[in-house]
């Protein structure tokens, strides 16, 4: 990883010397263990700041919504796919930016960690598969494959799609993952079941919107959440306006959602409302063999109209 | 839009979608009526509806 | 004041004395953390926490809460004119409440209690309520009490302060409320000596600090127009995590909502983060950039509020803010760039 | 009711019972008239009665200041009171179309009962301004609280209070001036100075001025000097270019009195929204002085 750090600093350096772009977007340091913290470096003395490891997992593309500035930016695959959802969806532009893709080999879920050692974690060290944390109670060592984040888990796009630069070779993508195990075992409850599971999932929803600033496609300047002329949803705790939120949201998502997983991390109260998108990215892939963000040429499924589309009525 | 609608717990029969041209009428009662039948068999909704706020 | 000794043996058979007289409140377990709710009854806190995840703001602030009623049918002979929703405001005692919680509150308090006006909704639930707090001898890495003007045993803002003596607790009465709730356990009465030592060893065991000695002296527009602000706010979301977790913020908006004939306005708990918080009916919104409003939301709880009401931060160091915020903007650098800084603005303003 | 509240059936007493009044709760009035103020009909004042005769006694206001119109289901909106403290029996308010609320109250009718809360905010300061020459300045829609500062200095019981009082008022065009029976009545006053402007006009007959506020208050208001105030209420970008108009004819940054606008729910210092630096512009303002302004940040 620590390759990775330098190469990334190489890099950035290399592009503001040559004036090749006027920022590069990438993670610093965090005050926490496990927490990095987005940044932006504008001089090549400032490099030094970029950091890479398993706890990069914020969407970076979220970061260049209607900049106008040109770019550098650190991308890992899923990264590199919203960075291709946002040109085609005009918010940034191809020329503005230089690509600095990494391989990704999966992010840390740092609440199966904390879930599993003794009072709060102190510090935390990576060395190849391998993650050291310290805690109150001792030391436990984890290896990284069983404490991904759940997207990274079933993740079949860990090279990035897009790149001007590559900090290393790519990484050999995952083809043995059961992408929809979760999303299929849903489907199979009966409808009041699948009542009372959202109804659970969502009940400790505080409305603090993080999963919806976290998340790169929601970029509208005013959320229908937000608006007041007219007022689409009550402001509330009611269960059923927080309901209506989640489900509008993941619906402004649909076959945009690349399953970075920003909206589940940055949940202050671990809400897993990614189940929502991946049904819809899940309908995308088996009704129309379309998944988010692989390459600039095509339109989105939402966006085209085929003779052959799946839907009766439209026909 | 309804597979979502449908994962989430709402009865598949409340939502249908149509395309009809604004020079369909026939079609369009036709749709209408074939729809209000439907989701009277069903009973009202229980879910979705949104009451007296549940709150402090 | 008194001070009595409660045999942890008899901790359930004393609350539900207390019981008696007050509905009862405390941190309990919801999956893998610790949140403030009622207890019901023979239900005891869990107070094997750290902290809670959600500070116990909603105990006297729900998120969620109906102030008026009123009815639209012009059938109805007081129809459009709201009325005060009816509320319980019968005594309450919070069991478990962290001190930096309890100063929280305290501080909150100065909003919503003015010699100008008070807010009944607030005030109410607070005055009904006896605090008693937990010592705390374990504190999180992220917490930084003791530099922000409160600490592991900070008495201010509770009623009776519980400590944990293995097996038993000792809780002293700190007002006549606290007094009146330990009257009811009538259990023996012990001494304070034992605290004074839990306290230092709590004390010592907290390592984070905020810097904020230069704050009180500083130019307040040369930190407003400071540069350091573009990179702070860079990473944030603009989400509300860190406002929605925080014991001392306390913003609200007003809403109605009326089902058939029957309306209520509410308040619902609201974020300067939130970029609708403060957009005009004309569209113009003075804080209209994540800049702008990440600096609100620090200049308000490290300057602004040290000027208006000369009692500090607004912070009571409990961390929640540091853990929570989903990009690891961290109120504890933020201060130290802007305690540097004052430093300066203020020789700046001596030199000239 | 959780589960715990219901279990917990035993009888509390209050540990003490205090009667707070709750600021937020809204006399109920009836609209008595309704005036279209402007050709393009998006103005128009409202007049309330109380419908408890004893609120009005509790409403008791000072020109300057604002309060909340609370409709039932719809919500509330801060306006500045329009009506006198001399003028009794009722309170009026003029309001511009614009949002949610104030697009319901413009459907409102004669008769209709809603709720206003107030009076909110600190005022004009009329202590201060004894003995003192006082020059209004004002544009638009935002005359309102303006009109009930003129009524209440030309109150025969007050007038010998204050020195000269000038006025410059101006509107996009004739018919978008408020209050223009009043104008002309003032207009013809000699204890009041009257400099009425449009920014354009094609009505022949039009015997005012035309220009915008700040270049006809440059040409029209008297030197500022110890004994002189300025009082400024109108668009943003009015006060913008008044400011230096004032400076350049003498007025201090203390002599000049403001009234700011933010985004406002409660009225009463506690929501937190229209917060700017450490005021609050709907308790300590929305009256500030220049020189306070200039000392926070322009969040408004």
């Amino acid at each position: 990883m620590s390759t990775y750090t330098d190469k990334i600093r190489e890099i950035a350096q290399r592009l503001l010397k040559e004036c090749r772009v006027e920022m590069v977007i990438g993670f610093r340091q965090g005050s926490m263990p496990m927490m990095n913290e987005p940044c932006f470096v504008r001089k090549p003395e400032e490099v030094d700041r970029l950091v890479w490891d398993s706890n990069c997992g914020i969407n970076l593309a979220n970061y260049l919504t209607n900049r106008k500035e040109k770019i550098g930016i650190v991308a890992k695959g899923c990264d590199s796919r919203n960075i291709v959802t946002h040109i085609l969806e005009n918010k940034v532009k191809r020329e503005q930016l230089v690509i600095i893709g990494v391989p990704c080999q999966g992010m840390i879920d740092k609440r199966k960690i904390a879930a599993s050692i003794q009072g709060e974690i102190l510090a935390v060290s990576e060395t190849g598969g391998q993650i050291k944390v310290k805690s109150a109670g001792g030391e436990k060592s984890f290896n990284k494959n069983e404490v991904l984040q759940q997207n990274c888990s079933v993740c079949v796009h860990r090279n990035p799609v897009i790149h001007d630069e590559m900090v290393a070779a790519p990484v050999a993508e995952q083809t043995d993952v059961d992408q929809y195990a979760d999303v299929n075992a849903i489907e199979a409850m009966s409808t009041e079941e699948r009542w009372e599971f959202f109804e659970k999932l969502l009940a400790p929803c505080i409305r603090c919107y993080a999963c919806r600033n976290a998340c790169p496609l929601c970029y509208c300047p005013t959320c229908f959440v937000d608006e007041s002329k007219p007022q689409w949803v009550g402001k509330s705790q009611d269960p059923m306006d927080v309901r209506t939120f989640h489900f509008l949201r993941a619906f402004h998502c649909a076959g945009r959602c690349t399953d970075c997983g920003a909206c589940e991390r940055a949940c202050p109260v671990g809400i897993n409302m990614r189940l929502l998108t991946k049904k819809l990215n899940k309908d995308c892939l088996e009704l129309y063999g379309w998944q988010a963000g692989l390459n600039l040429d095509s339109r989105p499924a939402l966006d085209v109209y085929k003779a052959n589309d799946p839907e009766d009525f439209i026909h | 839009m309804k597979n979502l609608l449908v994962t989430m717990g709402i009865d598949p029969d409340r939502l249908h979608f149509s395309w009809i041209s604004s020079a369909e009428s026939t079609k369009f009662v036709k749709v209408v009526n074939e729809i209000t039948a439907k989701v009277k068999a069903i009973g009202p909704n229980q879910r979705f509806v949104k009451k007296e706020a549940k709150v402090a | 004041m008194k001070v009595i000794k409660i045999d942890k043996s008899q901790w359930s058979q004393t609350l539900e004395k207390i019981r008696g007289a007050y509905r009862l409140f405390g941190p309990v377990k919801e999956k893998t953390f610790h949140n403030f709710t009622e207890l019901s009854d023979g239900q005891s806190p869990d107070l094997a926490f750290q902290n809670t995840r959600l500070s116990p703001k909603s105990l006297v602030f729900p998120q969620s809460e109906v102030m008026l009623n009123y009815s639209l049918d012009e059938a109805d002979a007081d129809h459009h004119v709201p009325k005060e929703a009816p509320k319980d405001y019968s005594p309450r005692a919070v069991i478990g409440i962290r001190p930096c919680d309890a100063k929280a509150l305290a501080l909150v308090k100065m909003n919503f209690d003015t010699d100008q006006y008070k807010d009944p909704y607030w005030l109410n639930l607070y005055n009904a309520t006896t605090f008693v707090g937990l010592a705390c001898d374990a504190p999180c890495g992220t917490c930084f009490c003791t530099t922000a003007g409160c600490g592991p045993f900070s008495e201010e803002g509770l009623d009776v302060l519980l400590v944990d003596q293995n097996d038993h607790y000792v809780a002293k009465a700190l007002t006549d409320k606290g007094t009146q709730l330990l009257q009811k356990t009538g259990s023996k009465e012990t001494t304070a000596a034992a605290i004074e030592t839990a306290k230092i060893a709590a004390e010592a065991k907290i390592t984070a600090k905020i810097e904020t000695d230069n704050l009180r002296g500083a130019d307040m527009m040369a930190l407003y127009k400071a540069g350091l602000w573009e990179d702070i706010s860079f990473a944030c979301l603009n989400c509300g995590t860190c406002t929605f977790s925080c014991p001392t913020c306390w913003c609200f908006d007003i809403q109605d909502e009326v089902y058939r004939k029957k309306g209520v306005r509410m308040r619902n708990w609201d974020s300067c983060m939130f970029p609708i918080f403060s957009v005009h009916t004309t569209g113009h919104n003075p804080r209209d950039s994540k800049l702008s409003r990440v600096r609100q939301r620090f200049m308000h709880k490290l300057k602004y509020f040290v000027d208006k009401y000369d009692k500090g931060i607004m912070c009571v160091g409990c961390g929640r803010c540091v853990r929570q915020c989903p990009v690891n903007i961290d109120i504890r650098k933020v201060s130290a760039l802007m305690n540097q800084l004052g430093s300066e603005a203020r020789c700046a303003v001596k030199g000239s | 009711m959780s589960a715990a509240q219901a279990a917990s059936s035993v009888v509390k007493t209050p540990l003490r019972e205090e009667p707070v009044e709750n600021p937020y709760l809204p006399y109920p009035v009836r609209i008595d008239d309704i005036t279209v103020e402007s050709e393009d009909r998006n103005l128009k004042t409202f007049k309330f009665v109380f419908l408890n005769p004893d609120d009005e006694r509790k409403f008791a206001y000072n020109a300057g200041q604002f309060a909340e119109l609370s409709i039932a289901g719809v919500g509330e909106i801060p306006i500045g009171i329009a009506s006198s403290p001399v003028e009794k029996g009722f309170i009026k308010f003029t309001i511009n179309k614009a949002g949610v609320v104030t697009t319901h109250l413009h459907n409102m009718k004669v008769g209709d009962i809603m709720g206003v809360r107030g009076p909110l905010g600190n005022w004009y300061p009329w202590e201060m301004l004894e003995g003192k020459n006082v020059l209004i300045v004002g544009g638009g829609f935002a005359f309102t609280t303006l009109r009930s500062s003129i009524i209440y200095m030309l109150d025969p019981a007050n007038r010998k209070k204050f020195k000269n009082i000038s006025v410059v008022y101006g509107a996009r065009s004739p018919g978008m001036l408020l209050y223009k029976d009043e104008l002309i009545a003032w207009e013809k006053r000699d204890d009041i100075h009257m400099n009425i402007t449009v920014d354009s006009t094609n009505d022949p007959g039009w015997k005012y001025n035309v220009g915008f506020v700040p270049p006809i208050t440059e040409q029209k208001a008297p030197q500022g000097d110890a004994d002189s105030y300025a009082i400024v209420c109108g668009p943003p970008i009015m006060i913008k270019f008044t400011q230096p108009v004032l400076e350049k004819l003498g007025y201090d940054h203390d002599h000049i009195i403001l009234s700011l606008e933010n985004r406002m729910k409660c009225g009463i210092g506690m929501c937190g929204r229209c917060g700017i630096g450490r005021e609050l512009v709907c308790k300590d303002g929305p009256v500030f002085t220049l020189a306070q302004v200039n000392r926070t940040p322009k969040e408004y």
